[in-house]
């Protein structure tokens, strides 16, 4: 008999939690506005759910009402990847330290 | 692909995120962590492509929609302002959220793909599973959406409230719980749909009574619930990749939201149950314009600044609303030229969401290390000859630390008021956020600048010169 | 076909890590006694392997050469368990503070 | 128990270790936190019990080995004074590492009992875990035997080099990996003996070239390799409780070398390769006995400190030999009765492990908020009328300020000399754990006072009343 592979998803999800915890409790507060866009943009991970969704119809029916939901959702997270990740860069290249500047 | 390969580069990408939000303890690592961020979504997405290996038709659509999000995503993120950030992350956030939805849809619709059983026979654990996620996605869809309307003043900011709405909420809280049971009995769609219909409009009803000004701490939790949708899609299709990500962003937006409750020494209750911060609420301030205040021009202010060797900068709310980061750091520079020591105080709930003054000095090119936190400069105002307040007034209001009545009692405040003279610009007497008025404009040392912010800096910089 | 569980546990081990380098930072500087002698204390969770060592062994010949490193093992790691857990309590409990002690 | 069950039991014990931890960030959830600690042991134990089923003959005399253990356990830790606590954890840490190499032996034996497969059978990825974790565990056995008696002065403490030893190391740890090979092919015992025993000698020969001094970051380190033990019979149990342990122990006792490192301006390697920290090289100093020194008695001590208005204390290694914390407890309470502002200032590596000074305060009685940490307290010196240097010595040393040849060169250190005056209390003028002279001896401001920390204190107190 085998553990069911649901507790270890469970023991990984709990870890994480207090990685989470911990990670953010150390983001300095000066960078909580990239924070903010930064874990909306991994967020959208979710796409690799609308990638399966999307390929999962008949090869000849390409559009049909299950797999539409799916290149749907790609195409809303790809919007967030791309604007998160691009916009949290824009926002990070502004830091600078003072020697660069003067 | 096998399985296992599959799952240790979904560990991989997990991993990455982490050292993404890692790499934000300090600015200088920061850029890295975002490149690891891009690197493990990568990872996660060229994967899945390869696990599938399905280069068909329906390869060549994923591409297309990929890259049309994308398009939009870039062109979005290059032309969006600084300033909009709040309304941009809410945005954001329904995306994310409706995304969650659809994937729920379509697992539900079409379980053979995820291996969750078949239509009519799915799994019950994936059936919880994927209703949670869903109903967790549509809340944060149609929440973020009114976010962001009433951000963007589409929507009055004011809070709408009516009687019993606490109860209702709860109603449909229940509503859904028992859906869930009766789609796990009976397998049958419309129950699936039920769920999705009442989780939007939980959404919009949790939202609609919450205040314009407490929208930050609405996305900061949003953002929590979109990470916990994504976990609970993560368990539905075993992938460990979404289960740790929607833990971190989990827990991300949570904190961020005790943060920024702590912050204005506010309950999260307090906050979530709405009917406070609106604009009709912060006008409604009392005993305004009878005591006598000194108020003075542009020129006024160079000359007092020209004079002193140390200038302390407190930049706030009015800041950001008439965009003056930049005027402003021309005005420190020519302080500077004429050898006078300058730095930036923030407070931690300056502005109205986590870091945003940071972001707007960052933008006009200020040092992150000339910019300090409360705690860091708080003594140095008694030794400074000039408190420079731009726009800023809940964070300097004395009143948190004598009258415990005031609703910010509590907060920690900077001490402008120990500087030799202080200096408001703002348009009028009018309160800030929390609708308090500030005894500071009163004082005798006290000169306020009555102007928009941009303007005024505008001018001291023609009187500096 | 299903995921090996030794990936999991690789998940399981690797998120450890990540929690243990910042809880251990979390630390103050000050209990940095106790946070060695804890550590000790909780390692000898190994005791678990002993017990199953230990046990192992047919119910008529208790001790014999393969169980009796399990009974050993029982053995060294209950002084441990107990001396550790025990001694860090006695650490603990010193730390006063000021008002108890007017 | 199912299977299922079982695993939950040892997940949750697993993260009550995980808040075992990290109730140490403050005195006030420490105790809590160790009471966590405690839970998650008696649920592993008992579970695993349960999960065994086999209340035979069997059950008895792991009670009976438990409790004798238990008996030990609990003799020794009441019995044990504080000073002795680094001792104490080598000691503890060589049972932990011999108890991995016997529960690596057992499921070398027995593998049935562990479900790895039969003797001469063993499935490959447990043999390796189990030769990872035997060895790791028999380097930790021997190697904290050693610190042991290092630090016990039952072996001299002095570094024992041999030209070459590095190479042998290196070799011995090559012929390790290479005996897995062989294992792992063959499955024969005799290799698996021979790794242990070979291990066992790596463990002797790592660490008796360490100097006694640097056996703090020796037991830090070790372990972390207990740590790192634990994990690997984890995996070869196929226990989450093990593994989780096993990382966290792992990590944390790589971040303490770490800090102790750091805080000693050395590098991990300059100590773990050897030859420094001996008493031999700390007796070798230059320039001694040649300049001048102030030095005075109790009574001069006390008649400074009762006209002052506030004094610093700032205990070191020296407080410890003497076991001085107890009359020093004593003697800043009556100078308090005196109305005189007294503060401890602890350095990061006072001492001779991490916290001992904290440690031996707290078991007089002192209050933790009365002690600060070097970055609280070293703005105040300039301002303390008396800084009163209790067996201390290099955490002083201004040289690690200015001289960059000097081995202590960029430690940061307690700013003494900027107190009106500085009372040195230690034996001789001999130097400390680096084997640096110090300046601050032979200034004008200082008065030495040449005593036993314990006795000098409790004179002091006498002259006080
Ligand atoms: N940062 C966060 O995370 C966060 C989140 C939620 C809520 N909040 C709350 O937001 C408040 C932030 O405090 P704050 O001191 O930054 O802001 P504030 O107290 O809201 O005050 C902003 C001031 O700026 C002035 N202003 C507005 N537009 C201006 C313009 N164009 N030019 C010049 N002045 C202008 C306003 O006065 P006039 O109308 O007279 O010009 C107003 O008094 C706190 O109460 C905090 O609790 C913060
Ligand atoms: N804390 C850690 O984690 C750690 C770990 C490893 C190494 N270290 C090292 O240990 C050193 C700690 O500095 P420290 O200033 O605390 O100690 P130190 O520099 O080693 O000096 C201790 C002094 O105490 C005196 N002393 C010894 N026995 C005494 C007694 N019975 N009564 C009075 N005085 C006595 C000795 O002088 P006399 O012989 O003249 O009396 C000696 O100079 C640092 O160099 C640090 O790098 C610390």
């Amino acid at each position: 008999m085998e553990i069911d592979p649901f507790i270890f998803r469970l023991s990984i999800f709990i870890l994480s939690i207090f990685i989470g915890y911990y990670v953010v409790w150390s983001v300095t507060p000066s960078l909580h506005t990239p924070l903010m866009s930064v874990t909306n943009a991994i967020s959208s991970v979710i796409i690799v759910g609308a990638i399966i969704a999307g390929l999962s119809g008949e090869i000849d029916s390409v559009f049909n009402s299950t797999n539409i939901f799916g290149f749907l959702a790609i195409f809303l997270a790809a919007i967030n990847i791309f604007g998160g990740f691009l916009v949290t860069q824009r926002m990070l290249q502004m830091y600078k330290k003072k020697k660069k500047n003067k | 692909m096998s399985l296992n390969l599959l799952a240790i580069f979904y560990l991989v990408s997990g991993i990455l995120f982490i050292l993404a939000l890692r790499g934000l303890s300090s600015p200088d690592t920061s850029r890295r962590g975002n490149l690891f961020g891009i690197l493990g979504m990568a990872i996660a997405i060229t994967v899945t492509f390869l696990s599938i290996g399905n280069f068909s038709d329906g390869f060549v659509y994923v591409l297309i929609f990929l890259l049309a999000g994308g398009f939009i995503g870039v062109f979005i993120a290059y032309k969006i302002p600084m300033t909009a950030m709040p309304e941009l992350v809410a945005g954001f956030h329904s995306l994310v959220g409706l995304a969650a939805v659809f994937v729920a849809i379509s697992a539900f619709l079409n379980p053979q793909a995820f291996n969750l059983g078949f239509p009519g026979n799915i799994k019950i654990a994936s059936l919880i599973e994927m209703s949670i996620g869903g109903a967790i996605g549509a809340i944060t869809f149609s929440g973020s959406i009114i976010a962001f309307l009433k951000l963007r003043g589409i929507m009055s900011g004011s809070p709408i409230t009516f009687k019993g709405q606490h109860y209702v909420n709860l109603l449909l809280g229940i509503t859904i719980i028992v859906l869930i049971f009766y789609l796990c009995d009976s397998q049958s769609e419309k129950y699936f749909w039920r769920i999705i219909a009442i989780s939007f409009l939980l959404g919009l009803l949790l939202i609609i009574p919450i205040g314009g000004a407490d929208m930050p701490v609405v996305i900061s939790m949003l953002n929590s619930y979109s990470g916990w949708a994504a976990a609970g899609i993560g368990f539905t299709l075993e992938n460990s990749a979404l289960i740790i990500t929607g833990a971190l962003v989990g827990s991300s937006g949570a904190i961020l939201s005790y943060i920024m409750c702590k912050g204005m020494n506010r309950s999260f209750f307090n906050v979530i149950l709405g009917g406070f911060g609106g604009t009709d609420q912060a006008s409604l301030s009392n005993n305004k314009d009878k005591k006598p205040v000194k108020s003075g021009n542009a020129e006024d202010a160079a000359f007092l600044m020209k004079n002193a060797s140390s200038v302390i900068i407190v930049p706030g709310y009015g800041m950001a609303v008439a965009q003056a980061q930049h005027s402003l750091k021309e005005m420190v520079d020519s302080l500077k030229k004429n050898g006078i020591k300058v730095s930036y105080a923030i407070h931690p709930v300056a502005g109205r969401m986590p870091g945003h003054m940071n972001v707007l000095l960052a933008e006009a090119n200020v040092p992150y290390d000339e910019v300090f936190e409360l705690e860091e400069i708080n003594n140095d105002f008694a030794n400074a000859d000039v408190a420079f307040v731009i726009g800023a007034n809940d964070v300097t209001n004395p009143i948190a630390k004598t009258d415990p009545q005031s609703p910010i009692y509590g907060m920690p405040v900077l001490d402008v008021e120990k500087c030799k003279s202080v200096l408001f610009v703002k348009r009028s007497l009018s309160p800030g956020y929390a609708g308090v008025d500030n005894e500071l404009f009163y004082r005798d040392n006290t000169l306020m600048l009555f102007a928009d912010a941009k303007k005024m800096t505008e001018e001291i910089v023609k009187n500096l010169d």
